[in-house]
């Protein structure tokens, strides 16, 4: 009864669209909301900040970026990484360039970057389905790991190749480069998370989204209700590659401080595709499950022996970790191939009908 | 003018002025692209048969290479531990079998690809828990596999053989030669390439998909041992090895997924490509390191033109 | 029953919020040393060996002598992989308590260093790193002693030119690098010394997906055929450049590599014939040292090293690991003295590395003589430049080839300086310690 | 609410072709898929304003046929002349540019959408607002939604699925799935609707109604009707004109009596009763 | 719909191969598609299933054998029972083991498997040895000409008619007690569908080999079957003998295509049934 649906009537189109047409979604996502914004900033930890908070957040929204393009448009890609790092590395140009950006529009701009590059290693798609342009897309991966390492002009000549984020100040607080204080990064962050989600819940509900949906569904029948599956694929990749180029920036200029061509190697595309995957796809929420449950899991795993006084070595740990991790995925695909979105979307039934079975 | 002079005349100079190079170039290109297409073989089998597209693959190389190793270094003679690591082999592909495809057939593609990388992460796990993650040396002349190198004295250079190499390359073309037996001549055999023609069809026969599966997967084992045992032959065991997986990729867009000659044709070309990319235009105009890319991109310009690979067959789309 | 939602729903937040606020691994009576190790992926080989060395003489003096001036030492290991991403949370993770960081990767130290002014916690990083660490008033609180990358560069050219690098002149050398910021690390000295005195530099990238296929590069050896190969590697790259160079016929008395590339392990994969190939050392492994058999009565045979076979306790960098924690041992001792406490925190471990003076006597009286270069940090010299000695792969294990060797120091300061303030610039505010004396 | 609201029928967009005059002429047509024939010199019109009806058995090549329609495969010969203008190859989304909307023989419906999702899609080329608006989704992009949604509705009023206008279809039974597929076709406010095999797999009573769908459509809004049909019942009563194919080639074209008697026909597929 | 079962005899049980009480089967959790189905085949015969496309033919068919659970359907009530065991819970593979086979929709060749290949695979669940199977290839061959002929092409460039009779021989290399054969008739011209049915009638008659055919071509089907039954979405409507089928009014009308006299015509009906029908 807790989340009883009857006597809410919408009585117009507009309160249909409304963003929760269900009152307890909009309770319940005030309540997450007030976390985010007040309870955990009053109680966390550097450690927490740095090592849960902040990371969930970008991945989860990295993923977002990753979803659009699978989840919502069809188009499976293994480049995120790569994606990611053209945001940093635009990022990091534009920022060294002119330093006087504000970083919040060097942020949004070197989106633009990403979403060019997308769009451009997403023109394949229009010929190549399936697999083989998930394997296309890893052209992209190898190949712009490899230009952030040769092209010296993209880490301004440094001698080790890696970029390192300079302090930058906004309205007087320093929000990145190593003087940033975690809970000014946090915040920064959890804007910058929050508005995009907005957007993204927008875009992938309306026209957009459900040409979106209609070419990952069935494309030929999409072509055949009058949708330009080109425009709509490319948008796609555009649109994707845009939030993940952010999520790369964010990545990089308000958690990491610094970074190496290596760092946006395939190892962190899988990562994402496991979260968008785990959480699910064609959901937005399913992100942010995800990213708490492929992020924080292994960071609390490896915190369990120690709590528990158990004799074990860290490279144990570490190696029982992967194993868990490994296991965890083969047993939620098994348990629900959906993803947590779709557990989530189970339960929130179930409460609809709560206290009764049916 | 210097620029296109880079590009199109001086490699090929370069090329005709030291023969014995390039030949070398070729062939140091041809024993990866061996590799290559054994891995791709495992791929397209296991493809194949159960529409998984298994990036399990190269952790398997590993894995399969470390158990031999491991075995021999906990005391087991060399003989006996390879016909152990392929009853380990078989104990794997049967365990995933239940543990994995069996509960996840008729999931969509994805989730099961996903999975083969959920199987990889464990692997990666267990093999670092059981045998250590440090870089051990193949069991070369425990198998009886010559290390010498053969010099041939050619166009007043020379062009130097591992005999290794040699045994691999001649031991791939066994197995693929094997392979191929099997799958022509075999019941089982042609069960696996009925399944890879028509699953429905094959199973309305009483094709049994848990038996098939548990083959092939097994197949798919003994292919990455045999990898192992190359590769780790050249450079050492560790599971750094895991990486030639991702070689094997762009061969299979090339040879297109179902293609067991593609695999092989699309292997070889890659590997003598790139190497000859690398080192004719990579390491002077580039920088090099081409080869991390360079059979991706080649790969993706042939899928343009040939959405269906080089071996695949036409998609005619109906609705 | 919406507002019994509500409270429910707030409860359980502010639970998950204090869950958040993880505990730390506080101990009032022991000093915590984290290590952010790694002894799983490509780089394992090379990595647990030293983590075994460390590990050891940590425990050895708990076990031996009732920790250090009867403080514990808590030597906490902090898996990284060798990944970048993994070490930055490691390091975050162990922060909290920690009197020193070791990051033990180039690429970790480089994230980590622009942190160190604000956390205030010494970075640790002997033997690699970003050489103009050197400079003690930028680097205030980073240290890589005894020698950094550019001295290990220096010395090697020193070596193979018989002491004057225009004999150099002409020739043709070849950086086999490792591509990651730590093989990267020479280049700008090397390209600086090329253009001196007159050798050309080949640099040969080798990316992280290409350490066990080395093949390229070889052939480009091949044809380039330079007079001498640098090596810059590590993990698997190592045992893949000695097989390859085997193979294309490479003289092996051409090929030297840096410190990181003198693993044991690395050249028994080929032994006889890797012969002649030469690695240059800070450290050089002494079997029958006391310390060694310290370590073998009170850590190895009670069963308290990860060691796999005794065989280990003889290898190279089993020994470093050794040393390596002998000097943060002996700057924590250093610490304790000055500062008249049992448990020096970070700021007084800093000062114990700032004045580090690892002479032979005092490495005789731990028991190590000849195990390390003697060397002395200040609040300037944060490396000490203590010189090395070079090593040669004689078929079975590495030997000792070579007097002392010293960086020419001359040639690399001023290099160091510069880009020492670049580095501050580009991370400004950064506060510089002008009151260092030289 | 016996009767059929009035004001449901989106008139068909006004092409200046009177009715009873050509809308489209297949002149020639052969398709081939490497070597094997699908259609063989297939030439037939289709009139503004009539219900036609292709049959044929299975195989015959009817839905090859109305792929050339639509512009979704390219006939190796002959053109397609549409509201007078003659093309060789169109994508098939400038087809519904045109006014050309159709249904599948094996339900093509986005499957993961909800019923009203897969109608609004069918809109998709009537609205404009960019992705900037869609970003904010107030203002115009909500105000867009609004007034197709209003059309849908009017939609799903007449085909009488409001009960599951946010069932994603997947879960839907066959036969409702056929109607929200009727549904996206009539939201693309065509001129001429092709049907394949409208009626499969439905009993007699959802038949009826079905048939009563596409009898008020074509004649409240003027819509032109090509459909494939297997049960002779509905072909018969419905069509104006049936074509008849067999193996790729036209072996019959008339008035449904004409057809029913044509002995050719009866060999080929409507079967001899013994 | 009347029932005529009431007219006919009831059938003994032990005489039956086949039986199906029934079933209600449901594909991705949610689509319902059959509705209680039941019927059965009696030993030696051959029993014809009716009805339109999506009527639920074929998923009948898959019910019994077992292809259902490839395409993420199952059954969720009734039973099977097939040679006087249970067999719903059964692989594929262990009901053609027991005898139960099926021919699928639209052939299912191996394609690029040579037809003799093709045939081959049918045999993957005998275990009496290499002579056996080669001499029921002969057999096959003996009842398919043209396949001998053929042996040697791949599969997927012979003709419709080839790659019918490829997938009837494949089944019978299986030593079936019973065949599922499902739209042998599609695609084919009428004389080949008339051979067709000729081999299943000499198959049935000498090899006593019972089946249960799915057609939509209600006019031979009747012809060949002994008895039938008429599927509408997911229920049977009509069973009883071919013969008397052959003669019902409604038979006619619907699936016959000869006229009914005094039917409404589809022209007529002038407003929609207002029920719920999808709550059905």
């Amino acid at each position: 009864m807790l989340y009883r649906t009857a006597g809410q009537f919408k009585t117009s189109y507009a309160a249909d669209h409304a963003l929760f047409p269900v009152r307890q979604d909009a309770i319940l996502l005030g309540v997450v909301l007030i976390l985010a914004f007040v309870v955990f900033p009053l109680t966390a930890s550097e450690f927490a900040f740095r090592a849960l908070l902040i990371p969930v957040l970008i991945y989860a929204l990295a993923a977002l970026g990753l979803n659009i393009l699978t989840g919502y448009a069809g188009q499976l890609s293994l480049g995120t990484g790569a994606f990611m790092g053209v945001g940093a590395y635009a990022c990091y140009k534009l920022i060294t360039l002119f330093p006087e950006m504000n970083i919040v529009v060097a942020i949004a701009l070197s989106g633009f970057f990403s979403a060019g590059v997308g769009a451009l290693f997403g023109l394949p798609s229009l010929r190549i389905k399936g697999f083989y342009l998930a394997i296309a897309t890893l052209a992209a991966q190898f190949f712009l790991v490899w230009l952030f390492q040769k092209w010296d002009w993209l880490y301004n000549y440094s001698a080790s190749g890696a970029i390192h984020v300079p302090n930058i100040s906004m309205f007087g607080i320093t929000v990145a480069g190593p003087r940033a204080a975690a809970i000014t990064q946090y915040y920064f962050v959890l804007a910058i998370v929050c508005v995009v989600t907005f957007f993204a819940i927008n875009i992938t509900r309306g026209r957009i989204g459900r040409m979106w949906k209609a070419v990952r569904d069935m494309d030929i029948a999409a072509e055949l209700v009058g949708i330009n599956l080109m425009r709509a694929k490319l948008t796609a990749f555009f649109v994707s590659s845009y939030i993940v180029g952010v999520s790369g920036a964010l990545f990089v200029f308000l958690w990491r401080g610094a970074a190496e061509a290596n760092l946006f190697d395939i190892p962190l595309s899988f990562r994402v595709l496991f979260i968008a995957i785990i959480g699910g796809l064609g959901s937005i929420l399913g992100n942010y499950l995800g990213a708490i449950l492929i992020v924080a899991l292994p960071v609390i795993i490896s915190a369990v022996p120690a709590m528990l006084g158990l004799p074990l070595a860290s490279a144990t740990v570490e190696h029982l970790n992967v194993m868990i991790i490994g296991v965890l995925i083969i047993t939620f695909l098994i348990v629900e191939p959906h993803g947590l979105a779709r557990f989530w979307a189970v339960i929130r039934e179930k409460l609809i009908l709560w206290p009764f079975p049916h | 003018m210097d620029f296109l002079n880079a590009i199109f005349v001086q490699p090929f100079a370069d090329m005709a002025a030291a023969p014995d190079f390039l030949l070398q170039v070729v062939w140091e290109g041809l024993v990866g692209g061996v590799l290559y297409a054994l891995i791709a073989l495992g791929f397209v089998l296991i493809y194949k048969s159960s529409r998984i597209f298994n990036f399990a693959q190269g952790i398997m190389v590993v894995f399969a290479a470390l158990t031999l190793v491991g075995l021999t270094e906990k005391g087991v003679p060399a003989l006996l531990a390879l016909p152990l690591t392929l009853l380990v082999m078989l104990v794997l592909a049967v365990t995933i079998e239940r543990a994995v495809l069996r509960p996840l057939v008729n999931q969509p593609d994805i989730i099961l690809f996903m999975a083969t990388i959920g199987i990889t992460l464990f692997l990666i796990g267990f093999g670092e828990i059981i045998f250590g993650g440090e870089n051990k040396v193949m069991i070369t002349r425990e198998l009886m596999i010559p290390t010498d190198s053969i010099t041939l004295d050619l166009f007043g250079g020379f062009v130097s053989i591992e005999q290794k190499d040699l045994t691999s390359v001649i031991g791939a073309v066994l197995l693929v030669a094997a392979l191929l037996l099997f799958l022509n001549r075999t019941k089982t055999g042609r069960a696996i390439r009925a399944l890879g023609d028509d699953h429905q069809a094959a199973l309305s026969v009483g094709i049994s998909l848990s038996t098939i599966w548990v083959v092939v997967w097994f197949i798919a084992g003994v292919i990455a041992l045999a990898t192992g045992i190359a590769w780790g032959a050249r450079a050492g065991v560790s599971f750094a090895l895991e990486v030639i997986a991702y070689k094997a990729l762009p061969v299979l867009m090339l040879g297109g997924l179902e293609s067991v000659m593609g695999a092989i044709i699309g292997g070889l070309a890659i590997g003598i490509l790139e190497k000859l990319f690398e080192v004719y235009w990579g390491q002077p105009l580039m920088g090099g390191n081409t080869e991390a890319w360079f059979a991706y991109v080649v790969a993706l310009i042939v899928l343009l033109f040939r959405p269906q690979g080089l071996f695949g067959e036409r998609i005619i789309e109906r609705v | 029953m919406k507002k019994m939602m509500k409270t429910a729903a707030l409860s359980a937040a502010l639970a998950a919020g204090v869950a958040l606020a993880l505990p730390a691994s506080a101990q009032e009576d022991s000093i915590y040393i984290p290590n952010l190790s790694y002894r799983t992926g490509p780089f394992a080989a090379t990595g647990t060996p030293l983590m075994n060395g460390q590990r050891d003489y940590i425990t050895l003096l708990n076990e031996r002598d009732g920790g250090l001036n009867g403080v514990e030492l808590t030597y906490d290991e902090c898996e990284t992989g060798y990944n970048t991403e993994k070490g930055v949370e490691c390091y975050e993770r162990t922060k909290e308590n920690a009197v020193v960081t070791q990051p033990w990767s180039t690429g970790i130290t480089l994230q980590v260093l622009p942190k160190s002014n604000v956390d205030e916690i010494p970075i640790l990083a002997p033997g690699y790193g970003f050489s103009p660490m050197a400079d003690g008033k930028v680097f205030q609180w980073a240290f890589n002693p005894p020698s950094s990358y550019w001295d290990g560069a220096s010395m090697i050219l020193k070596h193979i030119s018989e002491g004057d690098l225009d004999n150099l002149n002409g020739k043709k050398i070849a950086l086999l690098h490792l591509d990651h910021p730590y093989g990267k690390e020479p280049i700008p000295l090397l390209q600086a010394l090329a253009e001196q005195h007159g050798f050309t530099l080949l640099p040969i990238p080798v990316g992280l997906t290409e350490m066990q296929n080395q093949s390229a590069q070889w052939l480009q050896i091949r044809r380039e055929r330079p007079d001498f190969v640098l090596m810059w590697g590590w993990g698997a790259m190592n045992a893949g450049a000695v097989t390859e160079a085997a193979k294309t016929r490479y003289p092996m008395d051409q090929f030297i590599g840096i410190w990181w590339s003198g693993h044991d392990g690395d050249l028994k994969l080929i032994g006889e014939e890797g012969k002649g190939y030469r690695s240059i050392s800070w450290s050089v492994p002494v079997p029958d040292s006391q310390l060694v058999q310290d370590i073998r009565q009170y850590v190895v045979e009670p069963g308290k090293s990860l060691i796999e076979n005794e065989s280990e306790l003889d290898s190279v960098f089993y020994q470093r690991g050794l040393m390596i924690s002998a000097m943060l041992v002996e700057a924590i001792r250093a610490a304790q003295e000055e500062f008249d406490t049992q448990a020096p925190d970070a700021e007084q471990v800093r000062w114990g590395l700032e004045n580090l003076n690892m002479d032979e006597a005092r490495l005789e009286e731990l028991g190590a003589t000849g195990m390390l270069v003697p060397f002395k940090t200040s609040c300037a010299d944060h490396t000490g430049h203590g010189g090395a000695w070079m090593l040669e792969w004689d078929g079975e294990k590495f030997v000792k080839v070579s007097d002392l060797i010293t960086p020419d120091r001359e040639a690399i300061e001023p290099l160091e300086k510069q880009e020492a303030e670049a580095y501050a610039a580009a991370n400004a505010p950064w506060p510089v310690n002008e009151e260092c004396e030289m | 609410m016996n009767e059929r609201p009035d004001h449901v029928m989106l008139t068909a967009p006004d092409d200046g072709i009177a009715r009873g005059d050509v809308l489209l002429e297949a002149k020639n047509i052969s398709l081939a898929f490497g070597g094997v024939k699908a259609l063989t010199d297939i030439s037939l019109n289709i009139l503004k304003g009539e219900i036609r009806a292709i049959i044929g058995p299975n195989g015959a090549g009817k839905t090859s046929m109305l792929n050339v329609v639509n512009g979704f495969y390219t006939p190796q010969h002959g053109s397609i002349v549409f509201r007078g203008r003659e093309r060789r190859a169109m994508k098939p989304h400038h087809a519904v540019g045109q006014g050309i909307a159709r249904t599948f023989q094996n339900v093509a419906l986005f499957k993961g959408m909800s019923t009203l999702d897969n109608i609004m899609a069918g809109r998709s080329v009537m609205m404009k607002r960019h992705i900037g608006w869609q970003m904010l989704w107030h203002g115009p992009a909500l105000r867009e939604e609004i007034v197709h949604r209003e059309t849908v509705e009017e939609i799903i009023d007449f085909l009488e699925i409001q009960h599951i206008r946010h069932t994603p279809v997947g879960k839907l039974p066959y036969g409702l799935q056929k109607r929200v597929e009727l549904g996206r076709a009539l939201a693309m406010e065509p001129s001429l609707l092709l049907l394949d095999e409208p009626m499969a797999g439905m009993n007699l009573e959802e038949k009826e109604d079905m048939s009563r769908f596409i009898i008020d459509v074509n004649q409240q809004r003027g819509t032109t009707i090509a459909l494939i049909e297997h049960d002779m019942g509905v072909v018969m009563d419905l069509s104006d004109r049936v074509a008849v194919l067999d193996y790729g080639k036209k072996i019959a074209d008339g008035t449904p009596d004409a057809v029913k008697n044509d002995q050719g026909v009866i060999d080929a597929y409507l079967g001899v009763p013994h | 719909m009347m029932t005529t079962s009431a007219a006919v005899p009831a059938q003994e049980p032990d005489n039956l191969i086949l039986e199906v009480n029934n079933i209600e089967v449901i594909y991705d959790r949610v689509i319902l598609v059959l509705k209680g189905v039941s019927l059965s085949v009696p030993k030696g015969g051959i029993t014809a299933l009716l009805g339109a496309n999506g009527a639920g033919k074929t998923t009948t068919l898959k019910a019994i054998s077992n292809l259902l659970h490839a395409e993420r359907g199952e059954v969720t009530k009734g039973n099977i029972v097939f040679d006087g065991a249970q067999v719903h819970n059964l692989s594929p593979n262990d009901l053609v083991r027991r005898g139960c086979i099926q021919v699928m929709e639209g052939r299912h060749c191996f394609g690029h498997l040579s037809v003799e290949d093709n045939l081959l695979t049918g045999a993957f669940t005998r275990r009496d040895g290499q002579t056996a199977i080669r001499e029921d290839l002969e057999l096959v061959y003996t009842y398919f000409p043209r396949l001998k002929e053929r042996r040697g092409s791949q599969a997927g460039y012979t003709s419709g008619g080839e790659q019918q009779m490829t997938a009837i021989g494949r089944a019978l290399m299986s030593r079936p007690k019973m065949i599922l054969l499902d739209e042998p008739s599609m695609g084919l011209a009428p004389q080949l569908v008339e051979e067709i049915f000729e081999i299943v009638k000499q198959l049935n008659e000498e090899r006593n080999v019972s089946f249960l055919l799915a057609e939509q071509n209600t006019n031979v089907a009747l012809r060949y079957a002994k008895y039938g039954y008429i599927l509408e979405s997911g229920r049977i409507v009509l069973d009883g003998e071919a013969r008397a089928l052959r003669e019902n009014e409604d038979v006619k009308e619907f699936y016959l295509g000869i006229g009914g006299e005094g039917r409404r015509s589809f022209r007529n009906v002038k407003h929609y049934k207002r029920r719920k029908r999808w709550l059905s």
